[in-house]
């Protein structure tokens, strides 16, 4: 069996490998070794959850430490893009985007087009996402949808330690502009990775589980809670079939689109808040494309249209829960016209 | 100066200090034992700044706070036991639980909330600021921000509206050296913050932030200036925090003993008492009279804050909107 | 009949009746009179377009030019409006959304719940939306669909003058933050408009065109189209029913809903990009809540998933056409499972 | 000083600033026409600052420019007869029809792009200074912006950014008095913009934008200290546009006759062209010169404008990604 490793330990394996084989791969973002400036370590935090831990050492000069100017410095990582460099930048928390959308959206997503195709800008955007750490309204959103959304930007959201190693790898060595996400609670995940280099490419799902009664789109950290609710369906008889987007942009229709002919029913789990998310674009897909094989309502799985709450109390119904994702497979199978 | 200020207001401010640093020192306690949720971020060591300047403020004045924004909640007089059932994740919280430790706001008592987001209550503050011009009210609003902050573009717009538009704001830069793990000396580009204030046509003021009298001094000139109309002035306190930047950090970056030496040497609360006990203005009964309703009421609401009901399921989707 | 106005005058005629009766009522934004500090004429712009000129005469320092810096005025506004003022204020172009989202998203629209029901913001933010002005990428963009994901804040996209009066009285009177969507290709659409005060309320759908047949969602700019479409379809004898969605946030599913049960078809009709849209939310919405009705495929008419193109060749195949709309409509209405 | 260039240097000064003036002043007759779509805004009467500064720089030097770009993308190199069909929406254009007036670049010039955003260069300028250094490169990156553009947070964002990573990079502030009818003396809470450099612990230097010698000279010594190491500097060139804020705008703002005062005491060619053929550097024959050669080239730029061909429906989905 492969070595296991966390999703923690996979993302950071990635920037390494990549950093050993490419010179013009650099690493920056708010403590992104730590402790720049001060009397103490360096290497301090490695992140502000240890991410990017140890690469400072390893790589001298290639780890930056940024002041809290977001615009600033994710603009920069854009800038250096252009000249020659392949920059990793740190948004710590997605929900930090408001101070800085303008360099990815204005900027990185547009050059290419409006310059003609006559730009590249090989920028990778790292930053933490999703609900469960008990971190409120700031700082457990999820707005992956805002990203995918805007036109010239790729959206990553690996779901597993295998996927994080290998679409980060892909990431930085991909010449568009890349907002990789990466869910909190995902950090502490197992699983098999392997050692050497790979890439996993864009715009390709995962089966994570094949089945013919219903299929479940899902993306990030639900993943996880909707292979659980497939795997209790199972013992009902229900052979759900589970699809992890991967990217969400690119978007593998395809897949999704072969899967709903076969099954004929869908469930759509999205961690987000419900309005113009991925949920929602999921549905609409398979509602224009995939319609004539549907024989029952598309049920989106998604937060409520609130704000996340700090109270655990409110936070653990706020996310989808396995038994929330049970109940709207179970009515999508009942459906009877 | 000391000598101005009378002794019911040097007993409150004692009491604001004492109050600001128990209920972090407990914090810290019970975070340890893993029963306090979410990112907390503790302001013990720097309470003098909270105090020193809150002391100036009627209800009607306006405070915007930051992530490290218990101090300032309590110097504004929001109400500690809905604070503690706060951070406690409960519905007897002053947000009803659904805000935490970084977004606790009571707008009754001018506190506009802390902020889980570094600069964001620069711009705030001039808009609460704006409203007292426009509607010809003397009061003033602060805009509390850390060093780190001192480097985002919000506090520098902000800054120069409130010069633009002649506003009674004041920003005060807490300087306590780091912006997490990052030095402010590595991040902040000129030697002082307040040496920024020039570059928006306001006075910068440097003060002491381990010296509460200072801080009153320094904070009471500019506020005076701004009820009457003068204007914005960037007011940089100089201090330190105690713990790490938030609850779980080995602060592996700070010097060894640096924290114990500043303690030794410059705690706010123990040259308060050395100051007004020293020059007669206090006896050390009276502060510890203080120390023991302040410990009393700490742990009383804990106490609650234990035992106090979770919101419910219903209250999940209550308070999006006011209307629909 | 009614006094015909432009949709323009009748923004700024809401704005002049609201600052008349209510004293706390401000406008501020970049030359929102035009001309401050400056030697010559005061009031010399009103707006980029002209759409507050005449304020600033008529409202003594109630209308204020402001420094180029979104994040540090629109935030401004939001902090009067915690403070008794009602402030209008004006982001010039929807696109500079990305340099002050933040305060938009994680302030005005969180403040109420994070502070546990114990704020109220009512500031409105007028904003200029949409293609058609050979005004390229970084100001062409639709984005409300941004707006719309976020929980705690109103969206609202008059689509006529007298709509534009009416929703822009709401918006001022609303005690919640609202997004303000004002196309530029209609500021000078001219239509009926009462010379009182009135209110549009939000969440309600108008019906611009009754059909059995066929129901189209649309919205903003995009209704016209879509009534131009539906109107050449009748003479195909096909009875198309038009609704203008009026606002996003909050939405008028009932309208939606009811129309598709009846005609058991459905096109939405959006300007913006395709990507986790209003009309993929719409599609959402239907695919999932009026399944059972449904008797072809949804289609969608947006724009590409691309920036908006600069030369007029492009541009004019980027934003939908009456004739794409038409497309879509007879597509839908030939489908047979 | 003038004396330092050679007349070679001199005459390719002169042609660049009589291309800028003759680009817009054509570009200011054809829009009036109504065959230009699209906002346009034109750099007429600021020219001395461009070309002054640019003249320092080589093709891996970059440059990042505003809404009113023509000026500098000339100056950085660009191909003219690209520029014109660009802003008549060609295929021929630098962007291929697809960036308009707004979003003039070409990055195998170092000319990283007009921007339709206000202050939207100031990071990037920094990350492409960033690359440079890390790439042990001896280029410069400069960032162009407006005194409206002076108060966006990204602006000063950038200028902390770049003395903290000592970047080679050189803060160009175009201080023409007004942001569109807003007035700098208004929006700029201090006197002059340089006076913000040490805020960010960096040198600040005023000049007199009419003048392409004093331009020339001051950006030397900021562009030759960033090459060698030295780090960032602020230059605040003080100019005036001759034209509204954008085509259409009737400049109700200004004071009567403002501009033709200008133009009439301080012109930068008027000047130019009196000082160099007064000092015997080149002769009014030369300068004669090159004003038909230019002229011809505008006029030949705008004769294959307007018969280029659109670009085909096929062109809509490409170039937004390089792969998929
Ligand atoms: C926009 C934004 N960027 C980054 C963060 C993460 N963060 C939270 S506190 C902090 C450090 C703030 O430093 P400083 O302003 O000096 O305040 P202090 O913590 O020292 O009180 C950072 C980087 C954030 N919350 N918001
Ligand atoms: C973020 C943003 N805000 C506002 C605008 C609209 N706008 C375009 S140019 C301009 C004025 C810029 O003034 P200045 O920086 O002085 O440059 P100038 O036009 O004088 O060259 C404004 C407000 C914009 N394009 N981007
Ligand atoms: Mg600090
Ligand atoms: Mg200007």
């Amino acid at each position: 069996m492969a070595r296991k490793i966390t999703y923690q330990q996979a993302i950071n394996e990635a920037l390494a490998q990549e950093m050993a084989r490419d010179s013009s791969v650099i690493v920056m973002g708010e403590d992104n070794h730590g402790g720049e400036g001060s009397p103490g370590e360096q290497d301090a935090w490695g992140g502000v959850l240890g991410v990017t831990k140890g690469l400072y050492h390893k790589f001298p000069g290639r780890v930056i430490d940024t002041p809290i100017s977001e615009s600033g410095f994710i603009g920069a990582a854009i800038g250096a893009a252009t000249n020659g460099l392949r920059p990793v930048a740190e948004l710590m928390f997605v929900d930090f985007m408001g101070v800085c959308f303008d360099q990815i959206f204005n900027q990185a997503a547009k050059f290419r087009y409006m310059f003609g195709g006559k730009a590249e800008t090989p920028v990778v955007i790292r930053t933490m996402y999703g609900a469960g750490f008990r971190a409120a309204a700031q700082h457990s959103q999820c707005l992956y949808s805002l990203f995918t959304h805007i036109p010239g930007l790729k959206v990553v959201m690996p779901a597993t330690p295998y996927d994080a190693k290998g679409m980060l790898i892909q990431a930085i060595r991909d010449n568009d502009p890349v907002i990789f996400m990466e869910h909190k609670m995902l950090y502490t995940l197992e699983g098999e990775v392997p050692e050497e280099s790979y890439t996993v490419p864009f715009g390709e799902a995962n089966v994570v589980r094949e089945g013919d009664d219903i299929t479940v789109v899902t993306l990030g950290r639900m993943v996880h809670l909707a292979d659980q609710a497939a795997q209790a369906m199972q013992k009902n008889g229900v052979h759900v079939e589970v699809i992890d987007l991967r990217t969400t942009s690119p978007l593998d229709e395809a897949t999704v689109l072969e899967s709903v002919e076969r099954t004929g029913r869908l469930v759509v789990v999205d961690e987000s808040n419900p309005r113009c998310s991925m949920a929602s674009d999921i549905a609409g897909l398979v509602a224009q494309k995939a319609f004539g094989a549907l024989k029952a309502p598309i049920e989106q799985v998604t937060a409520p249209h609130v704000p996340p709450p700090f109270s655990d109390a409110l936070e653990d119904i706020y996310i989808p829960t396995v038994a929330d994702i049970q109940g709207a497979i179970g009515r999508v199978m009942e459906f009877r016209r | 100066m000391a000598s101005e200020l009378t002794k019911d207001r040097l007993l409150q401010a004692y009491r604001t200090m004492r109050t600001i640093r128990d209920f972090e020192d407990r914090l810290h306690a019970d975070f340890a034992t893993g029963e306090i949720p979410g990112f907390v971020h503790l302001y013990a060591g720097e309470e003098a700044s909270a105090t020193g300047i809150c002391m100036h403020l009627g209800k009607d004045d306006y405070i915007a706070s930051t992530h490290r924004g218990h101090g300032h909640c309590i110097a504004k007089g929001v109400d500690v036991m809905g604070m503690m059932a706060e951070i406690w994740g409960k519905k007897t919280g002053t947000c009803r639980g659904k805000g935490g430790s970084m977004h606790i706001a009571d707008l009754s008592l001018g506190m506009m909330g802390a902020n889980g987001i570094v600069g964001g209550g620069g711009p705030l503050i001039c808009g609460a600021a704006l409203a007292m011009k426009l509607r010809k009210l003397d009061d003033v609003a602060i805009c509390f921000f850390g060093d780190g902050a001192s480097n985002q573009g919000t506090i520098f717009e902000a800054l120069n509206l409130a010069t633009v538009w002649n506003l009674p704001a004041i920003f005060v830069a807490e300087n306590n050296g780091y912006a997490e793990a990052t030095s402010s000396k590595y991040s902040v580009a000129c030697d002082n913050i307040a040496d920024r204030a020039s570059a928006f046509g306001m006075p910068g003021v440097i003060v002491d932030g381990f010296d509460f009298f200072a801080v009153h001094e320094a904070a009471g000139e500019a506020i005076e200036r701004a009820r009457k109309g003068g204007g914005p002035t960037l007011l940089e306190v100089k201090l330190s925090r105690y713990y790490g930047h938030f609850e779980g950090d080995q602060q592996k970056y700070r010097a060894p003993n640096e924290v114990a030496h500043i303690k030794e040497a410059k705690d706010c609360l123990t040259t308060f008492a050395k100051r007004v006990t020293g020059a007669g203005q206090l006896t050390q009964a009276e502060l510890s009279a203080i120390d023991a309703e302040v410990a009393a009421l700490i742990e009383e609401s804990v106490r609650r804050a234990k035992s106090d009901p979770k919101p419910a399921a219903a209250d999940l989707m209550t308070d999006v909107y006011v209307s629909y």
